[in-house]
């Protein structure tokens, strides 16, 4: 019963995985870039899923808050405020499609075989505890506090930046 | 040690950062922005002396759980990050091209970018190096795209973005697979793992990727492409400041990958780096040669500067390390010094092509002479700063037994000479244009007069830099 | 001053540059004199070293040594042999001299008197550097001024030349950095000194390739073919005194390299490398006569036969012997004595006609005896009539070779004759012949024109006579030298 | 007196100094100057000559070089042979520099020339008591020089340039030779000490090194004294002012050849093969010389050929191992040679030409010149008892003895073309009906005829010390001096009269005369008739042989080919391979155009035409798109990967 | 773990190489900054699945990921403003029309 389950899972996220990749090919590969921005949500989607799967929940769940609630909002913003919708026949792939073909396959050949070759030093299963939204939190506030304190940093400055560069000539 | 404790050895860095939260506020309240920017440099130069609470003869102080090491080392970075900004900062202050709408928030941004050089100096696990990079990414891609008027700038902000994040995601993606590999972030975990045989594969990958990001950083040939775009467009200062800081810091971080996280493997990276070396001087050096624009020029002169710097790193030997520190003083103060005299030319001329240098002699001959120092200090000629950092990497090269490496790199200097020359003889060889004389403003003549005493004192008394570049790496 | 008079011949000039560098750019009368008076002076201390000199010692003398960079256990190093001390003579004379020939230059005057006083101190640190480390510094800091001199009060081809004279320097001063590095790190403890690289005994393979380094650096500043086609182009370019410089000074440091560096350091591999200097300086001597015969341009072909009589001294080292390294020791004066007049001579000529071109004169005897006879003497100095110097040391390297090998001294005595033809078929177009009315009214070589041109007369003169004064000074120095190599005295 | 014997080149040497420095200011006082050091030359020389004659020879040195360990000592050896030399030089340089007053007494360089001719003193002088090779090589490359300064003094003319030289030029083929012949001996016998030549003579001997430093030595002598095949520039040196070509040209210098093989006799002696060379080449060379003089018409230029021919005499004379008489020879020529180019100079002073066919019948108009120029004539014709009869004859008798009849008969054959050709001379230019009416000749002035008279007593006596008459005290003197040089075997040993060289020689000399007086004299078509019938013998000797021609074909055109295509290699190849490395983007139309035109710069050149075109690749690359950027960067990690997992 | 490690690790490296694809072959810009963030979550799918199994402690990768989030946000904030500076003055998105700054 357990392993009948266990199965379902794992088709479930062979799905999901699946279904991303399909998102994130056609998140690339769409003529309408809104159309792919769209896709790619879908991509982020599956990734959230997965992350459950691995049972990082309070991660999924920020991911989708941030990547879909904020991030691609902005990419949408962007794409509405830059493009004219009313041209969509305007060409969205130059013509190293080849190369980058190839140059990704072989890239992919060379990754897939180091993955299976690696002897990951994978722990037993059940040995590796949950980790709790509160335990993340303990972890940000006490090892990880420094690099917290870093980013913050980073996001100021990179707001400060961003307006300084984005904000109108006052003339 | 935890985060209370750190903190009273992080006090230089707290204070730039509140320098540049002050800087911030002052930019509100202050009519005369070029205020802003002396306020800015005397915070520098604070930082630069800020009294150190430890004694760092001891062993590395593992500040906040870790993640920052505090050491000679980081200490030898902060230095160099806070006088190059210092630098920078003072030959701002006259650019012509900065509005003064934004000048405010454009030394701010210059101390926050100080602050992240810092941490990638002090960086030595992974997070923090991937949170350093992306930083001064962050910060290098506002500044070259800082001034509102050029499109050029904008243009180049935008390619030097999607370059640097494509490179960072490639040098994370090879994070993430050390780091599954050996279960930690820690750099010095990881060297454990670059021992075991099953690992290599998983190690010279996750090596190889991190070249990526770092070359980038770096300018290493085949990820050297962004560079001529963005030096060429960028606030001159600001590409000043590209073409040394992030250079140089990123120098520091690849050594310290290099050293802590894959020694072991050192008889693979070698012949690596020492094939990128040479391939990055030679690319930097043949495609200089054809430049009209001197912003380019010294774009490219600086590839093939990196490509230099890079037997250092390649042989790593006894030589070979000081030799990367000790050329990146030199060619910190050689090549602010060029861009110096870019930008007071440029002042006047309102160009940068290298046509408008002919006759320099005449209408300025200190900026002439000065230029010509620099430039033969970048040639590598005695008894200039140029020289001595040449002379430490070749020495490494010769000293590791690197036959062809030396050879290239000899065969590359002469070439190189040649587009230097080329600078050289526009100003003092053909005739002027425009008779205009150039005006002299204070900060960038001090400028001027400090970096090119700064080139003739690394190549007249090369000691004393040695001796700080020693503790610098022993202690 | 004493004790720092080695410093002090060295960096005079320096100060003097210096000092010309705070003159009013307008003042031409004042920068002319400060900067003769800065060669004077240089000349006047260089005498005091003569007077303190002691020929009988066969090491060096007058040291200095300070420590400088201790990381590298650099020093600065400095002293004087019988090698390195007729170099510093020549070079103190031929800057006085160049200096007063260089009156003529009317454009910024400032700035090439700061140049040229640089360029001294270059030239004289060369010669007297002890630690290769400082030879090295020194050896660079000669080109720089020498690329703005030929570049800046150059012909008209001067930028081609300038930059042609620096990237054949440049590139073989690199391999010799590489060379000099070699050594530093061969040796045990790593050092840069002297004396003792020249104790240090490498391995015979090592030897080779450091060698073959050096050679590069110092082949190009003999020159030596094939690396001398930078030498035509900045002779035929470069003003009047910088010719003189170039051919008086600079070509001797690339000999004089060989002898202090190359040969005591690496001595199995110069004895490896023996036949093919040889070779090269037999095809010197020879290919560079007659290239100087096909020419028509007047300097060119002086050019020429500077690498014809380089060749001289590269054969007289690779003799291994007592003669040949005197003889080419004192060929390297010889030379520069001979050729700086010879350039100096060209000089009063263009100065005065505006060309070069032998064919385009003709009957200038008549017009200009003084300068007739004056210029009749430096080609019979050159082409090595006895009782003038050029004999002599053409007479000892060739002694000496022929020991070595008969068939090379015979074929570079055909660059004897070939420097009989072409210097004689100069004077023959220049002097002789019917008089071109063009040239009517041409003056004769002024008093200060003369003033450059007597003392060097007079030391072709008197070494052709008496020679034995001046090889006195070098025997026991160059002795030293051939013991190290191992060659036969 | 004796020991002021170093200090006769100083007087001759100081008048160089002071003529050529104060010429402007001394002017014709020039003349005084250079006569007076001559005289006081001689005051010195003579006494000494004479101490020699009672006391043997003369010797002192002083270190003047160190070779490796070996000392090299310049000084003076002043022994017989040295004093034979001596005698002549200051003798006959003095009364030439008399003449030479009044003959160039209107030339704009009149001090110039005395200031040469004073230096030639000088080096001549220095050579002949030089003690060693290298002292004597330098006098001798000194004389080669005035040489050199005289035969072109009157440069204006651009024969005269030319000619000068040539002569310098040719002389030097000799005298590297004769350089390298020096260093073999001192690397053979670590001397260059003519006192020590008998010692390194036996320490190299049977060594092919002997035969070798001899025959290089040889060499010298070839170009100075003007033997085949280096003879072509004396008579081209006839484009100098006569007195020049008297004193220098055939009274002195020229004879520094065979003085010089006369010097090395003992190292000759030592070496059979070298000796037969030399004698063979002596023989050539007067033999076809006098053939050339034949057809002449230039009356200097007979003289030259004569003077070739005679000192053919002379080297083959001592190849033959007649010292004495070579030695001999060389004073008597010395007078009688100096005679006939005086009075040849008088003649062309006289009727400003030196075309033998304008002349004629001048005896009347000239007599001192005419008189004194017989005798000399019949002096070199070897008529007894004039000094050349005695020195000839004393030729004749070694290469009789010497058993060779080939050099003997074509020696005897020479004589005679040598008295035909100098009385064709004669008859053409003084005796018949004058050709030219145009020529008014006039008798030269007492300042050149003194010298004549002069010189002509020393035509005519000079045999006698030589003769049966004074027991051959000439050659036993010379004798003596070998033996002081060191060297063993005796020379004067057997002077006898060979009464059929005797009569071979009077047969010649007068045969020549007599042919001469019908031919020229008695029956003037017949010359035209004789060229036309031996046409190709006659076209030989007027065209010299064609000498001039071959050389010309064979080395000068070659040569200058050789230099030319070498500059070419030099410029467009050499260089251009070398400067492409950085010069491809110094773009100035100037340059390029330069470049265009030339290629050795190329090794260079390549280097930077190889950076170019590099330089234009990887700037291809440089697109400005950004994505090509990304492409390569990942391309490159991507072959990285392959790099550094490859096993 | 449901599945192995070696499958998310795949799913990651598949994700990646689509991610440089899309930023080698997309003339728009935007288009280019998706592919850079699907980079990004590429490798977070790595940094969790390593946690999960491999890592030391186990909020290590979860954290690391925090951080990529947060910094990708920033690099994509600080992109999409230069795109719309870039807008302004060049009215173009696409890659292949700012090449103004070559050789």
């Amino acid at each position: 019963m357990i392993s009948e389950m266990q199965t379902g899972i794992q088709i479930g996220i062979y799905l999901v995985m699946a279904l991303s990749v399909f998102a994130a090919l056609a998140a690339v590969n769409l003529p309408n870039i809104f159309h792919a921005a769209l896709a790619f949500i879908g991509t982020l989607l599956g990734i959230a899923g997965i992350f459950i799967s691995l049972r990082a929940d309070f991660l999924a769940l920020a991911h989708i808050l941030i990547y879909v609630g904020a991030v691609m909002t902005l990419v949408i913003f962007a794409i509405m405020l830059t493009q004219r919708l009313s041209d969509p026949n305007v060409r969205q792939h130059n013509n190293l499609s080849a190369p980058a073909f190839l140059g990704g396959l072989a890239f992919l050949t060379l990754m897939a075989k180091l993955i299976y070759t690696t002897p990951w030093p994978v722990k037993a299963a059940g040995t590796v505890p949950h980790v709790s939204v509160m335990d993340l939190g303990q972890a940000l506030m006490t090892t990880y506090v420094f690099p917290f304190e870093v980013i913050s940093v980073v996001l100021i400055s990179a707001l400060l930046g961003a307006i300084v560069i984005a904000k109108k000539d006052p003339l | 040690m935890n985060a209370t404790e750190s903190l009273r050895y992080f006090l230089p860095e707290l204070f730039l950062l509140s320098g540049a939260l002050i800087s911030l506020g002052l930019d509100l309240f202050v009519r005369n922005k070029k205020l802003v920017g002396f306020f800015a440099v005397l915070v520098l130069l604070g930082t630069a002396v800020f009294p150190q609470v430890s004694d760092l003869a001891g062993k590395p102080l593992e500040l906040f759980y870790g993640f920052f090491t505090l050491d000679a080392y980081t200490c030898f970075f902060r230095v160099l990050t806070v006088l190059i900004l210092a630098a920078t900062v003072l030959i701002s202050i006259s650019y012509r091209e900065l509005s003064p709408s934004e000048e405010g928030e454009y030394y701010t941004l210059l101390l926050l970018t100080g602050f992240g050089l810092i941490l990638m100096a002090a960086s030595t696990n992974l997070l923090m190096i991937f949170l350093s990079v992306e930083f001064v990414s962050l910060m290098s891609y506002i500044l070259t795209g800082f001034l509102r008027k050029s499109h050029k700038a904008k243009e180049a902000a935008m390619k030097y973005l999607l370059y640097g994040s494509a490179a960072s995601g490639i040098m994370l993606f090879g994070m993430s697979l050390v780091f599954g590999a050996s279960g930690s972030l820690e750099l010095s975990i990881i060297r454990n793992l670059s021992a075991t045989a099953p690992f290599y594969g998983v190690t010279l990958i996750a090596l190889i990727l991190f070249l990526v990001g770092l070359g980038f950083k770096i300018s290493m040939a085949p990820f050297h492409m962004w560079a001529p775009d963005v030096y060429e467009a960028a606030p001159t200062p600001v590409a000043a400041f590209l073409t040394v800081a992030p250079k140089a810091l990123g120098f520091a971080l690849m050594m310290r990958v290099l050293s802590t996280g894959f020694l072991w493997i050192n008889w693979k990276w070698s012949p690596l780096l020492m094939g990128l070396s040479i391939l990055t001087m030679t690319v930097g050096n043949v495609t200089a040669i054809a430049q009209t624009n001197i912003k380019r020029l010294l774009a490219y002169s600086s590839i093939a500067q990196a490509g230099y710097i890079l037997m250092g790193v390649c042989t790593f030997n006894e030589t070979g390390v000081p030799g990367v520190l000790i050329y990146l003083v030199a060619y910190a103060f050689t090549n602010l010094g060029a861009f110096t005299v870019v930008i007071m030319v440029s002042n006047s001329t309102k160009s940068d092509e290298l046509l408008s240098y002919a006759g320099l002699a005449k209408r300025a001959p200190f900026l002439a002479a000065s230029l010509t120092v620099f430039m033969l200090s970048l040639a590598g000629i005695p008894p200039l700063a140029g020289f001595i950092g040449k002379f430490y990497v070749f020495s490494s090269a010769i000293q590791a037994g690197y036959l062809t490496l030396a050879v290239a790199a000899a065969v590359n200097s002469a070439i190189a000479a040649f587009y230097y020359f080329k600078v050289v003889r526009l100003m003092y060889l053909v005739p002027e244009e425009t008779p205009e004389k150039i005006p002299y403003p204070l900060p960038l003549t001090l400028a001027l007069g400090l970096l090119l005493i700064g080139t003739f004192a690394v190549g007249l008394a090369p000691s004393v830099f040695i001796k700080a570049v020693q503790t610098a790496l022993f202690v | 001053m004493q004790t720092h008079l080695l410093s002090w011949i060295t960096f005079t000039p320096l100060a003097g540059a210096l000092l010309v560098l705070l003159l009013p750019k307008n003042n031409s009368r004042l920068i002319k004199s400060v900067a003769t008076a800065a060669t004077l002076l240089t000349g006047a201390l260089t005498v005091k070293a003569l007077t303190l000199f002691n020929a009988a010692e066969p090491g060096f003398q007058m040291i200095e040594k300070a420590v400088w960079i201790p990381q590298f256990n650099v020093h600065y190093y400095l002293g004087t042999d019988g090698i390195s001390f007729p170099m510093v003579f020549l070079t103190a004379l031929i800057s006085i001299l160049a200096c007063i020939g260089s009156f003529g230059i009317k454009t910024r005057e400032k700035e090439y008197y700061f140049l040229y006083l640089l360029l001294e101190t270059g030239m004289m640190g060369t010669f007297l550097a002890l630690d290769l480390f400082l030879f090295y510094i020194f050896w660079e800091v000669v080109l720089v001024p020498m690329y703005f001199l030929i570049g800046i009060w150059g012909g008209p081809r001067r930028e081609y030349a300038a930059i042609k004279f620096f990237l054949y320097t440049l590139t073989g001063s690199m391999f010799m950095l590489l060379g000099i590095l070699a050594l530093y790190f061969k040796s045990e403890p790593h050092t840069f000194d002297w004396v003792r690289l020249a104790n240090a005994g490498f391995d015979p393979g090592f030897q080779k390739i450091v060698f073959l380094a050096l050679f590069l650096g110092f082949a190009v500043k003999v020159p030596c073919f094939p690396f001398h086609t930078w030498l035509p182009d900045a002779h035929v370019e470069a003003p009047t005194p910088i010719s003189v410089i170039l051919a008086g000074v600079l070509l001797k440091m690339g000999t004089y390299g060989f002898m202090r560096f190359s040969y005591p350091f690496l001595p199995d591999a110069a004895e490896w490398f023996r036949p093919a200097l040889a070779i090269l300086a037999v095809i010197g001597i020879v290919y560079g006569g007659f290239v100087a015969f096909a020419q028509s341009d007047f300097k060119k072909m002086v050019a020429y036969s500077s690498v014809s009589h380089m060749g001289f001294v590269l054969l007289g080292l690779a003799a291994f012997t007592s003669d040949g390294f005197n003889g080419a020791l004192l060929q390297m004066f010889n030379h520069g004595t001979i050729t700086a007049g010879l350039f100096l001579l060209v000089g009063v000529l263009y100065d005065r006609a505006h060309t070069r071109d032998m064919g385009a004169f003709g009957g200038l005897s008549a017009v200009t005896p003084v300068y007739a006879g004056i210029l009749i003497f430096f080609s019979l100095a050159s082409l090595g009539l006895p009782g003038m110097s050029g004999f002599i040391s053409e007479f000892m390297t060739l002694l000496g070779s022929y020991t070595y090998s008969k068939l090379f001294t015979g074929l570079a005595c055909i660059g004897i004759i070939l420097a009989a033809a072409y210097l004689l078929t100069m004077i023959r177009k220049v002097l002789l012949g019917p008089v071109n009315d063009k040239w009517k009214g041409l003056t004769d070589i002024n008093l200060r024109e003369l003033i450059t041109l007597v003392p060097l007369m007079a030391f072709i003169l008197w070494i052709g006579v008496y020679p034995k004064v001046i090889l006195s000074y070098m025997a026991s120095s160059v002795q030293v030298l051939l013991a190290s190599v191992g060659g036969v005295s | 007196m004796i020991h002021y014997t170093p200090y006769i080149p100083l007087f001759p040497f100081i008048a160089f100094v002071i003529n050529i420095l104060f010429g402007r200011y001394v002017r014709k006082g020039a003349a005084l100057i250079s006569i007076a050091a001559s005289l006081a030359a001689c005051a010195v020389a003579l006494p000494a000559i004479a101490y020699v004659v009672h006391h043997g020879a003369y010797s002192v040195q002083t270190e003047w070089l160190l070779l490796g360990k070996k000392t090299l000592s310049f000084g003076v050896l002043l022994d017989p042979l040295g004093c034979v030399l001596l005698f002549v030089v200051t003798l006959i340089g003095t009364l030439i520099q008399v003449y030479s007053a009044g003959y160039m007494h209107d030339d704009a360089h009149f001090s110039r020339f005395f200031a040469y001719v004073s230096l030639f003193m000088a080096a001549m002088l220095t050579l002949v008591i030089a003690n060693n090779y290298l002292l004597f090589f330098m006098a001798w490359e000194v004389m080669g020089l005035c040489s050199y300064l005289l035969i072109g003094f009157w440069s204006e003319k651009n024969s005269a340039a030319d000619a000068g030289r040539k002569a310098f030029l040719t002389t030097r083929v000799g005298d590297i030779g004769f350089f390298i012949g020096i260093m073999t001996l001192f690397a053979g016998a670590g001397t260059l000490n003519f006192a020590d030549l008998g010692h390194a003579a036996h320490l190299m001997e049977n060594t092919p090194l002997l035969t070798a430093a001899a025959l290089l030595i040889f060499c010298g002598t070839v170009g100075k004294s003007a033997q085949f095949p280096l003879h072509v520039w004396l008579p081209d040196a006839m484009e100098g002012p006569t007195p020049v070509s008297a004193l220098i040209h055939a009274a002195t210098m020229v004879a520094a050849g065979v003085f010089l093989i006369a010097r090395s006799f003992p190292l000759f002696e030592a070496a059979p093969d070298a000796m037969q060379t030399v004698a063979v080449i002596g023989t050539m060379t007067a033999f076809m010389a006098a053939f050339i003089a034949l057809s002449a018409t230039d009356i200097k230029k007979v003289l030259a050929y004569s003077t070739i021919s005679q000192l053919g005499y002379m080297v083959a004379a001592l190849g033959l191992g007649g010292f004495a008489a070579g030695t001999f020879h060389l004073m008597t020529h010395a007078f009688f040679k100096a005679l006939l180019f005086l009075g040849a100079g008088s003649v062309i002073h006289g009727c400003h030409t030196q075309d033998l066919r304008e002349m004629g019948g001048l005896f009347g108009k000239m007599k001192h010149t005419a008189a004194t120029f017989v005798l000399a004539s019949l002096a070199i014709a070897g008529v007894p008892p004039l000094s050349g009869f005695w020195s000839k004859d004393e030729i004749l008798a070694a290469a009789y003895t010497a058993h060779n009849p080939v050099i003997y008969w074509t020696l005897a054959l020479t004589a005679l073309m040598t008295s035909f050709y100098m009385f064709r001379l004669v008859f053409m230019a003084f005796f018949g009906k004058p050709r030219n009416p145009k020529i008014h000749a006039h008798e030269s002035p007492a300042v050149m005829t003194v010298p004549l008279w002069l010189l002509a007593i020393g035509a005519v006596l000079a045999g006698i010390p030589g003769s049966p008459f004074m027991h051959h005290w000439f050659q036993n003197f010379l004798a003596g001096g070998v033996h002081a040089g060191g060297h063993a075997a005796g020379h004067g040993s057997e002077h006898v009269i060979i009464p059929f060289v005797v009569a071979t020689s009077l047969a010649a000399a007068f045969g020549g005369i007599i042919s001469a007086w019908f031919l020229y004299l008695k029956n003037p078509g017949l010359p035209a008739i004789i060229s036309r019938v031996f046409r190709p013998l006659y076209t030989a000797s007027l065209n010299k042989l064609w000498f001039d021609e071959i050389y010309t074909i064979l080395f000068i055109r070659p040569f200058g080919a050789m230099s030319r295509a070498l500059y070419r290699i030099d410029e467009q190849v050499i260089d251009y391979l070398v400067n492409k490395t950085g010069l491809a983007t110094a773009r100035t139309s100037r340059i390029k155009g330069w470049i265009d035109k030339h290629i050795v710069d190329g090794l260079v050149n390549l280097t930077g035409w190889t950076v170019q075109l590099a330089s234009a690749l990887v700037r291809l690359l440089q697109t400005g798109y950004l994505q090509h950027y990304v492409l390569i960067a990942f391309l490159g990690t991507i072959v990285l990967f392959f790099i550094e997992l490859r096993k | 773990m449901i599945i192995p490690l070696e499958h998310y690790l795949i799913f990651g490296a598949v994700l990646f190489t689509i991610g440089i694809y899309g930023i080698l072959v997309r003339r728009n810009i935007i288009g280019i900054l998706i592919s850079i963030e699907m980079i990004l979550n590429a490798v977070n799918v790595n940094l969790v699945a390593f946690s999960r199994s491999t890592s030391a402690s186990p909020e290590t990768g979860q954290i690391f990921a925090i951080f990529v989030i947060a910094l990708a946000a920033a690099a994509a904030v600080v992109g999409l403003a230069l795109v719309l500076a870039l807008f302004r003055v060049r009215k173009t998105v696409l890659t292949d029309e700012i090449t103004l700054l070559k050789w």
